[in-house]
């Protein structure tokens, strides 16, 4: 982390870039946030490690508005969503000065709290440059543990890879932590039967209290304005106002993201009532790999999309009642 | 009217506007018979078909949702259904994956040369939905109210 | 809020009958929207259209939504009616209650409901139309005709004649078509040769047409009124412009093996050839799979005897491009492949021949020199057996299922000519209907019969049987006397069914013109616009649209001409208005849309906006209205609904699905 | 390689030739006929109605034998090859037979039509080859002049049967030369010989079976080869020895040189 | 309902067989090799089962000259596959008590020593129940 904020400073200070865009110490020891850092005084706020899961590439869409370069600090995967925002012309690539950072994992303290450890006050164990295979922890009842790999983000057992898309310099070692099939809970629910599998999401989309964190912080979703917010789909006869949207929202918000989301798993992270939205996303990308070929969004920039191209020989629709 | 409670399922058919629709209008002109449920929108191409429609037409209670476009190779437009097959590849997949049954949404291929096989298809469409009888899952997924 | 008034149409009682009219009219009055509403006998007539134009101005009418048939066929009267009566023709929405209700509803509770729902749909549509305007687009005054044959020669003539430019692009080395090939024509007896040489000879003179032979379509794009085609000109090897047509090349070439393609393989041709005496241009091709020198190196002869040293080894294929403002497509057909009717015993003997080839054999510039003799054996035969129907009207998976048209007439004329010429000869005719709809055509029909003493037996063939002697058993059904016949015949001629030529798949998706079944094109109505396809500016000439005979196609070619014409004589075009359009304070600029546009019609520009106060540079999609076809592939794409079609906008249809629920 | 065997009745008693030759060519050509356990007799015609479920179940017996072996299944006699080839087929398109035979039949998984079903001469051509088999050649039957009689059941119908262009076939002709004999094409070839009409009508059978003949030798041809034990019966029963009828396992027997060989 | 048109009903049942879809061509008849001995011929099993004409069709010769040597299913143009209608014909007999043509104590007469099982099995099918 030293060696991150050295650089920045220096980059600061030379004059390469205008601002540095990256994580600051939170209120509490596991809630890092995104933020800018304009000088190198600020750059005492800057922090890197294992709380760190937030993307930040879906920031460089208002950072590519401002005068000179950001500084941006990049993990692998957040990579993926850069390219893919690259290739959507959403973000400038001439504005953005990235620094691959490197990635041992990123924790959830849901995942800790899980385990029935409360009132924490520090961990050790989660820095950037010293993660540990066991987390310390300091509560108010005493010295707890947690297996590093228990407290980890769900999309951190699917990693993709750590090797960074796109970057300008790389600092940082990476710890490879795929331990999980990626497409497993996505078979699972496949296996079930229609009333198992509408009772699964029945139950856990009537948890949604539609608050747009998910909407938020997806670096697909990077619509000027949301459909769900502008009046195209609305009509003169519609009673209820958001009925349709309320009911549907989730999957025509995996459909608008279909062959554009990097699995990224930030919705998934934000949703306050911990509902797996990544489950949506997941189901399309495995279509998409099974159906047209393995792609993944943002491996490369300027790639057509899937619901962009097709082959004269695809699969009929009716595919779907032929499988499982 | 009627007094018998046999389930008349609501029936919403896209059709292009240069294959499918003009399949409907041979269909009629040659006085093939099909149930009457079914209701025809004209759209320029299957393409021009947005997920949103169907899930709308779902939601206000359709029971059956088709979609019929100009034989793949054939489009009025050259690749317009090519892309709507893979829309609605992936819609179907996901509408079964969420645990709605499979069959309510369909999507066939019909030339405007082709009335006999506009009827055929919206005969087995209809009897395959009144198999399925109401729809009821997608009305509400989330099952607030 | 619109003011809509709503016209439902009896239709005679092509509606009437299972729709109750009346209570459509009482039902819809009540829709949001809607000040007045009536019903009327006939509404496309005059006194319909003029209640139209008296309820805009009475009721100061905003919108309008006709019940009546297709809007495929009367979409554009109302529109025009509603344009008189001062709107624009865009606020006009037809409810198909005729095609899609009233003629496939028996039930006339069933059929109402279904009415007024329909009605209610096109007037939750109407209710959210704009005025729409269609732009004007420019008329390159050229045309170009696919296809040398007898259809498209003539098309391109009646187009010259009215004065504009038109190019023939045709695959083989001559102009003239399965039409050189024919040895008479019915129902005159005509020698083909003499009425169509002419004609070939006009083509070529022609001031105005220009022809590209052994040239193929590779690419076309744009509209009507502005398509540019690429043309692959094949290399010939010959330079056309020196060639004098001497024909020496043709008489020295040693490689003389290959099959006469104009001769349907009966007989052999060189590999530098001209396939018929009178093709025209005049000018050889060099067959290369055949050409000695092509394939080992040496040889070169042909090169050496050419005086005028026109022999040109090192030509390429060339790409001309062209621009055109409609295209017709004439490329005519071809006879099917006989290997799934081996009870014929086509493959088996060559005693078996097609129709089309024994019009090569009494042809004295075919494989017999005109004379009537077995391929075999180039014995006279004494006994021939015409079997009808060889391919035609099988709904099996072997052959057509459609009838092929000609067959009766030229196989009544081909028994006639022989019974003519050699009045030894017997004739039989297997038939299973004789079909002779056409002005003189059973009278010609019967003169075979009666005159000519022709045998015609009502029955299918089941087998032809070769004999050890040579001979072919034919072993066929006499329905009418109830018999199975063995007939021994020295040769047997197959009317073959006729197919639409090979090439007219990749042509038709060339054209984004519809295809049948059959393979086939497709008209744009099948009764009114028979020489149109539904793609705008295309048009359609001779068999490829559908089985027909000479004077048929020749009709068919004039009828493309003058709309051909028609177009032509246009200064400018009216654009279709129902194309995208981009909302710019909610495009992204992500270029999703430009991406799955077949026209190449958007672009990206970077625009200076205001949103609401926020004044910013932005990359913006804009569509360009005169490129843009209206099929809406980038409105789905569009992830932020910026992108919309007019005339089909999100709203209108998910207003018609509203209304369809509820 | 190793197939699935379904000799058929008529193969264990009068037309064991037929069975013999082709067992001895086998293993001269390299693979093996693994006679199915049990097997039961194919009803000799396949059922047309098509509401027949229980004449059909033997054959699906043998075939979901094949099937949990997953072997191809061989058979030798056109009848029975035509039997079991079309069940297959029903049992692979047809809903309802296959629903019906199944509940009938309550194997452990249900037959759905998976076996390949070939005729011998099907794997002559198929598996192992003309060209390969003329290698294999040790003793060319070179000169003789031999007519193939294909009769109904191996070619039609031809959308089922799948075997050979039923109105032209050449399967039979190819075997005849990669034998080394001349094959003699004549039309009546797949003309039928009769079939069981001949058990009560004996004069119709022969008439058809003289019409066979008398085109065959009229075309120049020596012998006639068969793969049906029926068809042998009706044509032996019509021609006066000028035109002998041998099954094509005997001759390919004698090409291979495995004919005398005894059974060991 | 006649009996002759449930007769011709359930011929239509088991066969499978839409005799509406017949152009009359007569290729069947063209075709059959059993033609002469037949009184009721190949395209006229498919106008008496339309003409729902079944009396006369299950008293013909005809059933019993059959070959099922489907050569007018393979040749017919229009996929009518009359040998299916004559096997149902035949059915409905022999579904009947005392409707089999070949009666057991007329088999011994008709062996001899050549003659293959196949041919007893065969003709057993297609004469008896």
């Amino acid at each position: 982390m030293q060696e991150l904020i050295t650089r920045a400073k220096e980059l600061l200070e030379n004059g390469t870039v205008a601002r540095v865009l990256g994580w600051k110490i939170g209120d509490l020891p596991y809630n890092p946030e995104p933020a800018f850092f304009e000088t190198a005084e600020s750059l005492d706020k800057f922090v890197y490690n294992g709380f760190c899961g937030a993307n930040l590439s879906k920031y460089m869409i208002e950072a590519s508005k401002l005068e000179g370069k950001t500084l941006v600090c990049l993990k692998p995967c957040d990579t993926y969503s850069f390219n893919q925002l690259l290739t959507e012309h959403r973000v400038d690539r001439d504005k953005a000065y990235i620094i691959g950072v490197g990635c041992k994992g990123k924790l959830d303290v849901e995942k800790i709290k899980k385990t029935g450890i409360k009132g924490i006050v520090s961990i050790s164990g989660a820095e950037a440059d010293s993660a540990c295979d066991t987390l310390e922890i300091d509560t108010l009842y005493g010295k707890k543990s947690c297996a590093y790999g228990d407290a980890m983000l769900e999309r951190c057992h699917v990693c993709k890879g750590k090797e960074h898309k796109i970057y300008d310099e790389l600092i940082g070692e990476s710890r490879d932590t795929a331990d999980k099939e990626r497409f497993a809970e996505v078979e699972m629910i496949e296996a079930m039967s229609p009333e198992e599998k509408f009772a699964f999401f029945q139950k856990e989309l009537s948890k949604c209290i539609r608050c747009n964190a998910c909407r938020n912080v997806c670096p697909a979703c990077s619509c000027r304005k949301c459909v769900f917010d502008s009046n195209k789909f609305d009509s003169a006869q519609k009673a209820n106002v958001d009925s349709f949207e309320e009911k549907m929202f989730h999957i025509i918000r995996a459909f608008h993201v279909a062959g554009r989301c990097t699995d990224c798993g930030e919705c998934s992270r934000v949703c306050p009532q911990g509902i797996p939205l990544h489950l949506f996303n997941r189901k399309f990308i495995k279509d998409i790999d099974e159906l047209y070929g393995d792609y993944t969004a943002g491996a490369e920039a300027g790639s057509l999309a899937p619901l962009t191209d097709f082959k004269m020989d695809d699969a009929e629709p009716s595919i779907v009642n032929e499988r499982g | 009217m009627s007094v018998n409670n046999e389930f008349k399922p609501k029936i919403v058919a896209f059709c292009c506007n240069w294959c499918s629709y003009a399949g409907a209008d041979l269909a009629g002109s040659s006085r093939l018979a099909y149930p009457a449920d079914v209701k025809i929108i004209r759209v320029p191409c299957s393409c021009r078909v947005n997920p949103m429609f169907i899930l709308r037409a779902f939601e206000k209670g359709a029971d059956g949702v088709i979609i019929c476009g100009c034989h793949p190779g054939d489009c009025h437009y050259s690749t317009g259904n090519y892309y709507a097959r893979r829309r609605m590849t992936l819609l179907f997949s996901m509408l079964d994956y969420i645990g709605v049954e499979k069959g309510r949404a369909r999507v066939e291929w019909v030339s405007a040369a082709e009335g006999v096989k506009f009827a055929d298809t919206m005969n087995s469409f209809v009897s395959k939905i009144k198999d399925l009888g109401e729809n009821v899952r997608l009305g509400d997924i989330r099952c607030k109210n | 809020m619109q003011r809509i008034g709503v016209f439902v149409c009896h239709c005679g009682s092509n509606i009437a009958a299972t729709v109750d009219v009346k209570k459509v009219v009482e039902v819809i009055r009540s829709e949001p929207g809607v000040v007045h509403a009536e019903d009327y006998q006939y509404m496309c007539s005059e006194a319909g259209q003029e209640r139209i134009a008296i309820a805009v101005k009475e009721h100061k009418l905003t919108g309008i939504v006709v019940c009546s048939c297709s809007p495929r066929m009367h979409e554009t009267t109302f529109r025009k009616a509603a344009e008189r009566a001062g709107l624009n023709p865009y606020m006009v929405e037809i409810a198909n209650i005729r095609e899609h209700c009233s003629w496939i509803h028996k039930d006339i509770n069933e059929g109402t409901e279904k009415a007024v729902i329909l009605a209610r749909a096109a007037v939750a549509k109407v209710n959210l139309n704009t005025p729409l305007y269609p732009g004007e687009s420019r008329v390159t005054k050229r045309a170009l005709v696919i296809g040398g044959g007898i259809a498209g020669i003539q098309t391109a003539l009646d187009i010259a004649d009215a004065g504009y430019e038109v190019d023939i692009v045709e695959k083989t080395p001559s102009i003239g078509g399965i039409m050189s090939q024919l040895d008479k024509t019915f129902p005159t007896l005509d020698c083909s040769a003499c009425i169509l040489t002419p004609k070939m000879v006009d083509a070529a003179a022609h001031e105005k047409i220009k022809l590209y032979t052994y040239s193929e379509v590779e690419k076309v794009s744009g509209f009507v009124g502005d398509f540019t085609v690429d043309i692959r000109k094949k290399a010939r090897y010959v330079d056309a412009d020196k060639c004098t047509g001497c024909g020496l090349c043709q008489e020295k070439c040693p490689s003389k093996k290959t099959p006469s393609e104009f001769n349907r393989g009966l007989g052999n041709r060189s590999a530098i050839y001209t396939p018929f005496a009178q093709a025209i241009p005049n000018v050889p091709v060099i067959d290369t799979d055949a050409c000695i020198k092509f394939k080992t190196g040496k040889c070169g002869l042909c090169q050496k005897v050419c005086a005028a040293g026109a022999i040109d080894y090192t030509q390429k294929d060339e790409i001309v491009t062209e621009k055109y403002g409609a295209i017709v497509v004439a490329t005519g057909f071809d006879t099917i492949k006989l290997d799934n009717y081996d009870e014929y015993a086509y493959n088996q003997s060559k005693d078996v021949i097609t129709s089309l080839e024994l019009e090569r054999v009494m042809n004295a510039a075919g494989p017999t020199h005109g004379h009537l003799e077995r391929l075999s054996d180039g014995k006279a035969p004494k006994e021939i057996v015409f079997i009808q129907c060889v391919g035609s009207r099988c709904s099996d998976d072997r052959g057509k299922p459609y009838c092929s048209k000609i067959c009766c007439m030229y196989t009544a004329k081909h028994a006639m000519l022989i019974r003519d010429k050699y009045p030894d000869v017997n004739v039989t005719v297997f038939y299973i209907d004789v079909r002779t709809p056409g002005k003189n055509f059973d009278e010609f029909y019967r003169r075979a019969v009666e005159q000519y003493g022709v045998n015609y037996v009502k029955g299918q063939v089941g087998k032809v049987i070769p004999q050890p002697n040579g001979k072919l058993l034919v072993q066929g059904s006499d329905l009418l006397d109830n018999k199975q016949i063995l007939k021994e015949a020295d040769m047997v001629v197959l009317a073959t069914a006729i197919e639409p030529n090979k090439d007219v798949r990749k042509i038709a998706t060339m054209l984004t013109a519809s295809i049948d079944t059959n393979n086939f094109l497709t008209e744009a109505h099948a009764k009114l616009r028979p020489v149109e396809s539904p793609t705008a500016g295309i048009f359609l000439s001779g068999v490829c649209q559908g089985p027909k005979d000479i004077p048929e196609t020749v009709s068919q070619a004039g009828a493309a001409a003058i709309k051909v014409v028609g177009l032509l004589a246009k200064d400018k075009l009216m654009t279709n208005p129902c194309t995208a359009h981009a909302d710019e304070l909610l495009c992204n600029g992500c270029s999703t849309c430009a991406n799955v546009c077949p026209y190449g019609a958007i672009s990206y520009e970077d625009k200076q906006v205001n949103d609401h106060g926020i004044r910013e540079t932005r990359r913006i999609a804009v569509v360009n209205n005169a490129l843009c076809q209206g099929c809406g592939a980038c409105t789905v794409a569009c992830p932020s609904g910026a992108m919309d079609l007019q005339g089909f906008s999100n709203r209108q249809i998910l207003a018609e699905v509203d209304a369809i629920c509820r | 390689m190793k197939y699935s065997y379904y000799p058929g009745c008529t193969l264990k008693n009068k037309a064991k030739d037929l069975d013999v030759y082709a067992r001895r060519s086998a293993k001269a050509l390299g693979f093996e006929l693994e006679e199915i356990e049990n097997w039961q007799c194919c009803g000799g015609v396949y059922p047309l109605g098509s509401d027949e479920i229980a004449t059909k179940l033997s054959s699906v017996r043998a075939l979901n034998d094949a099937k949990e072996k997953g072997q191809a299944l061989v058979t030798l006699c056109s009848a029975c090859h035509h039997v079991i080839k079309r069940v297959n087929d029903d049992m692979k398109n047809c809903d309802d037979v296959r629903e019906r035979a199944n509940n009938y039949l309550k194997l452990d998984a249900p037959y759905k039509g998976e076996t390949e079903v070939l005729h011998f001469l099907e794997v002559l051509r198929d598996k192992i080859g003309f060209d390969e088999l003329k290698k294999r050649v040790v003793n060319p039957l070179t000169g003789k002049k031999i007519g193939a009689y294909y009769g109904c059941l191996l070619l039609r119908p031809s959308g089922v049967m799948a075997f050979d262009n039923a109105e032209n076939p050449s399967i039979i002709e190819d075997f005849i030369r990669a034998i080394g004999a001349t094959p003699v094409i004549y039309p009546y070839r797949n003309e039928c010989c009769g079939g069981y009409i001949s058990l009560k009508e004996k004069d119709m059978a022969k008439s058809m079976c003289e019409k066979i003949c008398e085109s065959a030798s009229g075309f120049g041809a020596q012998m006639l080869i068969t793969a049906c034990p029926l068809c042998m019966y009706n044509l032996n029963k019509s021609t006066d020895n000028n035109l002998p009828v041998y099954y094509f396992t005997e001759l390919l027997a004698e090409a291979l040189g495995v004919k005398e060989e005894s059974e060991a | 309902m006649t009996t002759e048109k449930k007769q011709a009903e359930l011929i239509r049942e088991i066969s499978g067989v839409e005799p509406l879809k017949c152009m009359k061509c007569g290729k069947c008849s063209a075709t059959c090799p059993a033609y002469n001995e037949m009184d009721i011929k190949p395209h006229q099993f498919v106008s008496y089962v339309a003409n729902e004409n079944i009396e006369a069709l299950v008293n013909s010769k005809s059933l019993w000259k059959c070959l099922s040597c489907f050569a007018c299913i393979e040749r017919c143009p229009r996929n009518v596959q009359p040998g299916k209608l004559i096997d149902a014909a035949r059915q409905i007999v022999l579904r009947q008590k005392g409707g089999d043509y070949l009666k057991d104590e007329e088999i011994p007469e008709l062996l001899d020593e050549e003659l293959p099982q196949q041919l007893l099995v065969s003709a057993y099918r297609r004469y008896k129940r």
